[in-house]
């Protein structure tokens, strides 16, 4: 029955899932952890090869695929699509659709918004508040994309309207980029991995930082006074998925492993792990009260409509972005 | 001690802000991991004395597993490091003349220059299937589809290999440099084949530095992180990556700290044993 | 008696630069020959071409008879003790002289009888287990020396092994090694260049010098007659005076001493004499002797071998002459004047 | 040439295969990824010639000022590693006993053994707000509120000191240990105070070691990653960084292997620059 | 004259080891004293001691009657020429010669001065601008005692400054420095394990031994009357015999060779005889001499410094035997019988 080589984030597939899994079909997983750039840049190096399937972002699959081809399109009629919301699909189908093919199946989602100290940050509750004089020297961000776009909600623009338009987007850029720079001297410093992200926020260094949802809840966990919140302009929510590189050598055995994590009882297992939100429609079955507790401390009904889901970055863009953020770490 | 240089107390008193600069700057960040690698959470939210993060280790079959998967490679890669350059140590110190030598010796340095990350992307492209060499045999005709060599243990192997060689060569090259050539001739003189001289002269002559060459790179590949995690295959596969691992993703400083004098403890022991066996000594290691 | 080595015409050169120059001689079985020369004269560069270890660029190497051409140095009836010894540092005392043994797949207990034999014969009994590094110089040389021998060489090739020890066991060590010569007969090819070393052990010594061979003598012959001016300035002590000119029976030096030196059939351009070949006061019924008046400037006392640096009254020659140790020279003292004669065949020409 | 070590051609035919793994080891990952530094692709999908990678570097004021920021950086930290060495190397080659010596030299290569990961980590532990330091400055009362060192030019500048050390101690330690102590006594007995003899006889006759060691540590620091991205705060922009993003981020691998071979082909210039200046020579590196 | 250093009772200890033992001795102003001694005698120690690099364990130093308890080495004025020279590498010649020159923070035009002349002096001119790593090592000989001597010191220590020359070299060095130190009248304290330096060299010898001095003296004294056993058997060479017993006016070897040896008021125990002391075939009338027979074993010819190793025929005790080099003795072989004598004064008996 083969193996399964599987490229994925941390917490993605838990030990127990994989036994059970290996157990269930005979078949053997070799999990590789990795993260968007890295996952990406590997299976450019081999041209989808080295690994069965892999777990990217949906917005950073179409443009990958359109310019290196590393991707086999999914076969929607091997996917268990009734364990699945539907509106995730839907997403996943239009976000990752390259010349009518679809290369996704949505497995995690969640967003990016603001992970604040209430009792030393208590106003903290936008974007905006990132580059608020009340909290100088005690400011975190990571200097990567989500910034960009989330400074533009911040600061009253919709990035994602500018998906169409090169020439406009570079502007807005420009001018986010221009603030990020001004209100720098605010920063204590940006972050580079989910544990300094924890980190700097728990041990009290910093009140307020841009980070995910996930991550502002396992701090809760620790200290009450730490929580995750919705931006009032909008979180980021992003979808991470399957996809099954171009020379998968075992393609049935990708499609059994998403067909069976995604089965409610072993998506709310990742789930009650990781703090992480599943696409399985009848998981919340099966969720801990404390992360259902999470959710509802964290969104509330409006907060969700207002969720800004990542759109497919069109090609070009990622190196504007990638120009604008280097000028800001350069900035002194 | 007697004053045999001719520097007196005044130099001493020079001298001690150094060392103990030296030594916060090496010990000391050791040191707090290894008290965080003792402490739980009591139920109070306090720190408490534990050894439950040592005890992980052993109880889980998993880690210890690991661990000896890793070491296993360790040596492994260590032989195999050996095995690749000493010829070229050989070639460097007794063969080509000095002028070539220094020229040659200086490429070795190459890795070390362009840094770890850059040269493992340099073999992604190199061993990818439509790499350099898969595109060669493709073309000759040689195999017909491109083989699987990246993230494979060859790929890891190669990456370590190359990351370590430069540790091996150099205490191997220093000890080969005071080899009296005429060892070599006496040996032929008296009869010896090539083999014989190898076996029987070169090879114990340059113990010291094969040791130490071994040791360094046993251990930098036993803690390396980066070619593993973007070279090779299975990725539970590596302990130090296990390590990371609990650092990153559990947040648990404790455990991870744990694991890192485990890490460093059963290595040493490791290498203690190796010298023990072959009746090496320490000395000549670290200069 | 056999000639157990016999070289013809022998020439090595390296890039554009010609080492030995069409070199011959040969050895007498269980002799004991002694090549001497300056350093970077071709010694060891000859040597190397015996042993095989490099090649000849022409003439021929015989030993006993066979032609060595292309044998490689392993094959040939031939060992060498090496100027820095090149005892192996990792093995003891017994696996040093056992090392070449083992080689030829000899049995154990053979091995072991030969090996023990060897080092009884270099009085060496009860240092098998000890690290070549802890033993004294003088030990070391034996050891190399019995790692050779027990090869049972044909011929043995010594590079210098001398060079490394201090003077007192030089000394001592250059008789040694003559006594242990001539106990086993074996044949020496030996390569220094100290003239005493030479001279004391050697039955034979060719003196050499840029590649050529100047002379090949008896240590004697050599002292006595050198056959040219570099065999006269290189073996023993000489005074060297460079001359200016010849008039019938007189020479005259550069600095204007001139000296009655009889029976030269050839304008010579330079004297040697030795410092023994001065007679103070000589008896004044001595013939053939040259006779002048030098005024002592320092004493250098040295025991038996003292000497007085003098400078020749008329000239102003400065010549170290040698004092012996008689009561009659005991009250000599710097500033004194006094007569010297030198017999004129030790006067020597070239 | 004269076969002089008593090997003939079948040992070059041995030692062949040796030396061209050495090269496809070493030459070949940067050959490729030369090659690629100078690809574009054509408008019809294809590869073609171009110097477009290259030129972005000059033409975007970002990039060189970074380099330049970078290599001043390097520059600086280089010269702090040899301030800071030197005394140690000094201090373990001709003040204290062999025996001491190198067993304090084996503490020089712990950080090469634990990685460069964990020890950056240790350094977040010791200097963070809330860290070693801090902690206990306040707790004495020298200090009200902790001071910010973490996340900081500071830290960025400890954490690459610290690991670049060993690469500038060890040749400086292999060129002292050739210092015969007399030339320091002869320079006393002529009337040399300790500072002339230090500036007059010890430096000079060390400048091949500290050369050595200032290439090695210029190379490793100006090619670093992990201490600046983590240690260095939020304006530690590092040229090799920058590389890495061409690499992941933007995909633009071309710009990235371009952008690696300039800052090999700069930093060289400026090593040779520097050399030339000194007064130095290139031969005793790398042995 | 004057006494320009005074050494009293001086003693060094190293923990649990003294390696210089209550020593004390003076030297003239101008003179060349030497210390003789075998390696690890505790030469070097005393030296450093002079100099300051190290502190004595007790006793005195002075310097032109000066006490130089606690004053550091560069405020001594003495200044030491190193056995490895030490000359700077990194500087050239001139630059090696001025270095102390300039640490006084003279003019310029002043060291120029001073360094020329000295370089003059040594006959280093036209060598400024050399490297030191580019002289012969007689130059580099010279560039170190320039360098030492520019400092005007009153004394100049020298530690076995000609041990790492070749022996050729040597003997022509020692001449040289002679000859320097003559010209110059510095006082000059010389260290060295080669007698024959010692003796050619020095005013005053001192021979030293595990620490202590055995005998101070000129060399011809030493040379002629060691005060003890080890100074017979160090400074010279000799044949070196022990005794077993004394009866009468004989005395008897451990080999059993009896010998006449009158006016010995002690039981001996060692007996030396240098191998110039025998007389070959004395004259029937000499009187005060000890006779017998030995049998030449064989000749090791060497020039003016030939031997012969003979057996004395009624005990087979070996000893080596000065040949001089007459006509009368050129026909002597191995194997012969020979009659010799040696004056009673000559058998040095300890
Ligand atoms: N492999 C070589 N290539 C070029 N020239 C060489 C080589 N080997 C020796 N020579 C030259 O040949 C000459 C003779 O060298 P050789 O070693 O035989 O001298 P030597 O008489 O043994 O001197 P020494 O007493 O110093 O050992 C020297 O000038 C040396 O430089
Ligand atoms: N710093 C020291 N600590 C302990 N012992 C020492 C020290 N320096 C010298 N010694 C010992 O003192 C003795 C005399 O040493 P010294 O160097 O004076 O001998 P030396 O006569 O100069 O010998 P050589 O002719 O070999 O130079 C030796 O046994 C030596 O081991
Ligand atoms: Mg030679
Ligand atoms: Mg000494």
């Amino acid at each position: 029955n083969g193996t399964l080589r599987l490229i994925t984030w941390k917490g993605y597939a838990p030990k127990a899932l994989v036994k059970k899994f290996e157990k269930e079909t005979g078949i053997k997983v070799k999990v590789t952890y990795s993260n968007n750039e890295e996952m990406i840049a590997k299976l450019r190096a081999t041209r989808g090869g080295g690994f069965d399937l892999a777990q990217p972002s949906v917005d950073r699959i179409s443009f990958v695929q359109k310019k290196f081809h590393i991707y086999h399109a999914i076969d929607y009629s091997k996917v268990n699509t009734d364990q699945i919301t539907a509106a995730m699909v839907k997403a996943a189908k239009k976000i990752s659709g390259v010349d009518g093919k679809v290369y996704s199946v949505p497995f995690i989602y969640g967003t990016t918004g603001m992970i604040v100290n209430k009792k030393l940050a208590p106003g903290a509750n936008d974007w905006s508040d990132l580059w608020n004089p009340k909290y100088a020297g005690k400011i975190s961000y990571r200097l990567k994309r989500p910034i960009l776009i989330g400074a533009a909600f911040g600061m009253g623009y919709d990035p994602f309207a500018l998906y169409s338009d090169k020439a406009a987007y570079k502007k807005l850029i420009d001018k986010v980029t221009k603030k990020l720079i001004e209100s720098k001297k605010y920063v204590k410093t940006y972050w580079t991995s989910g544990d300094t992200q924890k980190g700097l926020v728990q041990s009290g260094d910093v009140v307020v930082e841009s980070g995910w949802d996930a991550i502002g809840w396992q701090a809760h966990n620790k200290n009450p006074n730490i929580d995750f919140i919705c931006p009032k302009s909008g979180a980021l929510g992003w979808i991470d998925t399957f996809a099954i590189p171009a020379k998968s050598k075992n393609i049935e055995a990708a499609y059994k492993w998403i067909n069976f994590i995604l089965q409610p009882k072993n998506a709310a297992y990742v789930t009650n792990k990781s703090s992480y939100m599943t696409v399985s429609k009848d998981a919340s079955k099966y969720l801990d009260a404390k992360i259902k507790a999470n959710f509802s401390r964290s969104y509330s009904k409006a907060d969700i409509n207002n969720i800004k889901w990542y759109d497919a970055l069109p090609s070009g863009f990622a190196t504007i972005e990638a120009k604008a953020l280097d000028k800001i770490k350069a900035a002194q | 001690m007697e004053n045999k240089k001719g520097f007196n107390i005044t130099f001493y008193l020079l001298i001690l802000p150094v060392l103990l600069w030296l030594i916060v700057l090496i010990v000391l960040p050791h040191l707090d991991l290894l008290i965080s690698s003792f402490q739980g959470d009591s139920d109070a939210g306090g720190k408490v004395f534990t050894l439950e993060h040592y005890m992980a280790f052993f109880q889980s079959k998993i880690y210890w597993l690991t661990f000896i998967n890793t070491a296993a490679y360790a040596i492994g890669i260590t032989i195999l490091a050996f095995i690749v350059t000493f010829p070229v140590a050989f070639y460097l110190t007794k063969v080509i003349s000095k002028k070539y030598a220094s020229f040659l010796a200086l490429l070795l340095l190459i890795p070390l220059w362009v840094g770890e990350l850059v040269t493992v992307y340099g073999w992604m492209i190199i061993l990818g299937d439509h790499g350099v060499i898969n595109e060669f045999l493709l073309s000759i005709g040689l195999i017909d589809k491109p083989i699987d060599m990246l993230y494979t243990n060859f790929s890891m192997t190669i990456g370590l290999l190359y990351i370590s060689m430069l540790f091996m060569v150099v205490p191997i090259m220093s000890t080969l440099e005071s080899l009296d050539d005429s060892l070599i001739e006496a040996a032929s003189d008296l009869g010896a084949s090539k083999w014989t001289i190898f076996t029987k002269i070169i090879i114990p002559y340059s113990m010291p530095g094969i040791t130490s060459g071994g040791i360094i790179v046993f251990m930098l590949v036993i803690g390396d992180y980066v070619a593993p995690d973007i070279l090779g295959g299975k990725s539970s596969l590596w302990f130090t990556e296990q390590i990371y691992n609990e650092f990153l993703s559990t947040f648990n400083w404790g455990e991870g700290a744990a694991f890192g004098f485990l890490l460093l403890m059963i290595s040493s022991s490791i290498i203690w044993l190796a010298l023990k066996l072959t009746g090496q000594k320490l000395e000549r290691v670290g200069s | 008696m056999n000639k157990i080595l016999e070289i013809k015409n022998l020439t090595k050169e390296f890039k554009g630069f010609t080492a030995v120059k069409n070199v011959s001689f040969n050895v007498d079985e269980g002799g004991f020959f002694s090549i001497l020369g300056p350093s970077g004269c071709g010694k060891t560069t000859l040597l190397r071409m015996i042993s095989g270890f490099i090649q000849e660029s022409g003439g021929e190497i015989f030993i006993r008879g066979k032609l060595m051409r292309g044998i490689p140095p392993e094959k040939r009836p031939v060992n060498i003790v090496f100027q820095s010894l090149a005892l192996f540092p990792m093995m003891n005392v017994r696996e040093n002289v056992a090392f070449g043994l083992k080689r030829q797949k000899l049995k154990k207990s053979e091995i072991d009888d030969k090996v023990s034999d060897m080092l009884a014969r270099v009085s060496l009994q009860g240092f098998e287990k000890k690290k070549v590094t802890e033993l004294s110089g003088g030990q070391r040389q034996r050891v190399a020396i019995a790692r050779s021998l027990v090869m049972k060489p044909s011929i043995l090739l010594l590079d210098e092994p001398l060079g490394a020890l201090d003077r007192k066991l030089r000394e001592h060590m250059k008789i040694e090694l003559k006594l242990l010569q001539k106990e086993l007969g074996t044949t020496f090819i030996y390569i220094t260049h100290d003239q005493s070393e030479a001279l004391v052990m050697s039955d034979k010594v060719a003196v050499m010098n840029k590649g050529r061979f100047e002379q090949i003598d008896t240590p004697r012959n050599l002292y006595k007659n050198p056959a040219t001016a570099f065999v006269a300035g290189f073996v023993g002590e000489s005074n060297r005076l460079e001359l200016k000119s010849k008039d019938g029976d007189f020479i005259t030096t550069k600095d204007g001493w001139k000296l009655k030196r009889p029976g030269l059939d050839f304008t010579p351009e330079v004297l040697y004499i030795r410092p023994e070949a001065f007679i103070l006061t000589p008896a004044k019924n001595l013939d053939n002797i040259s006779r002048f008046e030098v005024k002592i400037k320092t004493i250098l006392f040295d025991g038996s071998n003292t000497k007085v640096a003098a400078i020749e009254s008329s000239s102003g020659a400065e010549v170290l002459i040698s004092l012996p140790q008689n009561a009659r020279f005991e009250n000599l003292k710097e500033g004194d004047t006094v007569e010297v004669g030198i017999n004129y065949e030790n006067l020597k020409c070239y």
